[in-house]
């Protein structure tokens, strides 16, 4: 699947988007957990989950959403359109 | 109003936008409308330790087209309105640059004020902008305001 | 907000105003402003029996513009404004034609929202302008609309 | 003292302003019962009070307010403006 980064969160990546195999993981918040080990950067940008907003298919919910099927998930910080 | 419907459209783009036209483009042709509300939003400079001196605006590229699109079809369900325009931009910045118009007209200015309001609350907390600010110790991501949350909740009261 | 204070002026007028201009020359040189909020009023064609083709605009030259002063004036009392601008046209007018805006900058867009509805509100209710429509029986005088002071109403409680 | 009239007021009695000698008049109450007396247009413009607003040299208020010393009174019908 797919993994898209937004703002702080890609910087602190280094990757707007990496292809990512989620394994066990059934929900956004369990695909974080998988995806945090991956590197400093990764746990730097996870390090707060209060911040972290998701998009599975391009549909906005909760880290509670689930990943099943997803081609797409996306991570980004709260917006600050406007 | 006419039975054609509002007339909506949604552009999220680089360019400056220009207010006149847009509002000329909107009213053309529809003698029903007795009220256009327009919000503009622009790039502040502050002042102090929070001086800034170039903004840098992300956003999702085809998805933040549909948010706004999902906003602009809520908006006309809860208002008549004859006609609705929403234009962002994204990309490099500076202080005094416009950033956002939206634009609402109606029969009467009740609808076109809550509809204009409405819009720049939703906007605010549901479309896929990121903006980072640089200022003289560097670039900062701004963080999502409270009032923000707030302003966009007391739309959902009634709903 | 600078220390010089608002930027306020007041314009009654036979001619039309240009919407981009005017907000262009409230925000010149203030990088504080965030947000504007423009309300501009048309003349409406209305359809059936209460189709109109033409109107002309009464006011009572010298007290509408103290008039409009002090509603600005309110609104600055009320509101943490960067500037306010209002113009409001008089005589012969057809459908489609502007006949008033009201544009309010502020830092952000809560100030900007309100002052532009309240001065609306207050314009409708206390400004000395009447309206004379002409349709297909001749012409006649609008009437006062009691939604009119009832909006005018809801921003008396808190003073 | 100068009376003015503005909108359908002005219409029915056929003139924007006249010049008038309040007599008795203490309030603009009280001069507008003198100036329906004037003619058949002074009588339909004033013949529903509800509809009619005021101004004492250019103060806003109602048909109770004082006229004493005053050079100018305005009769209206409410505004409709914007």
């Amino acid at each position: 699947m797919q993994v898209l980064y937004f703002a702080w969160m890609r910087e602190r990546i280094g990757a707007a988007s990496e292809e990512v195999d989620p394994g066990e993981a059934r929900t956004a918040r369990e695909l974080v957990a998988q995806l945090s080990a991956r590197s400093e950067g990764h746990a730097a940008a996870f390090g707060d989950l209060r911040a972290v907003r998701c998009a599975v298919d391009q549909e906005m919910g909760d880290l509670d959403m689930t990943i099943a099927g997803a081609r797409e998930v996306a991570f980004f910080p709260p917006v600050t359109g406007g | 109003m006419d039975g054609a419907g509002p007339r909506t459209t949604v552009t999220v783009c680089r360019e400056d936008f220009d207010i006149g036209a847009e509002q000329a483009r909107l009213t053309a042709g529809n003698l029903e409308i007795g009220a256009v509300v327009g919000f503009t939003g622009l790039v502040r400079e502050m002042t102090g330790a929070g001086a800034i001196s170039a903004m840098e605006l992300e956003h999702w590229p085809g998805v933040t087209e549909k948010a706004l699109e999902a906003i602009a079809a809520e908006a006309e369900a809860r208002w008549p309105l004859a006609g609705l325009r929403i234009v962002h931009r994204y990309g490099p910045l500076a202080p005094g640059d416009r950033i956002v118009l939206v634009l609402a007209a109606s029969r009467h200015r009740e609808a076109a004020f809550e509809a204009a309001a409405f819009v720049m609350d939703y906007l605010k907390t549901r479309a896929p902008f990121w903006k980072k600010e640089t200022g003289p110790e560097g670039g900062c991501w701004v963080d999502a305001r409270d009032a923000d949350d707030a302003a966009a909740a007391r739309w959902q009261d009634g709903s």
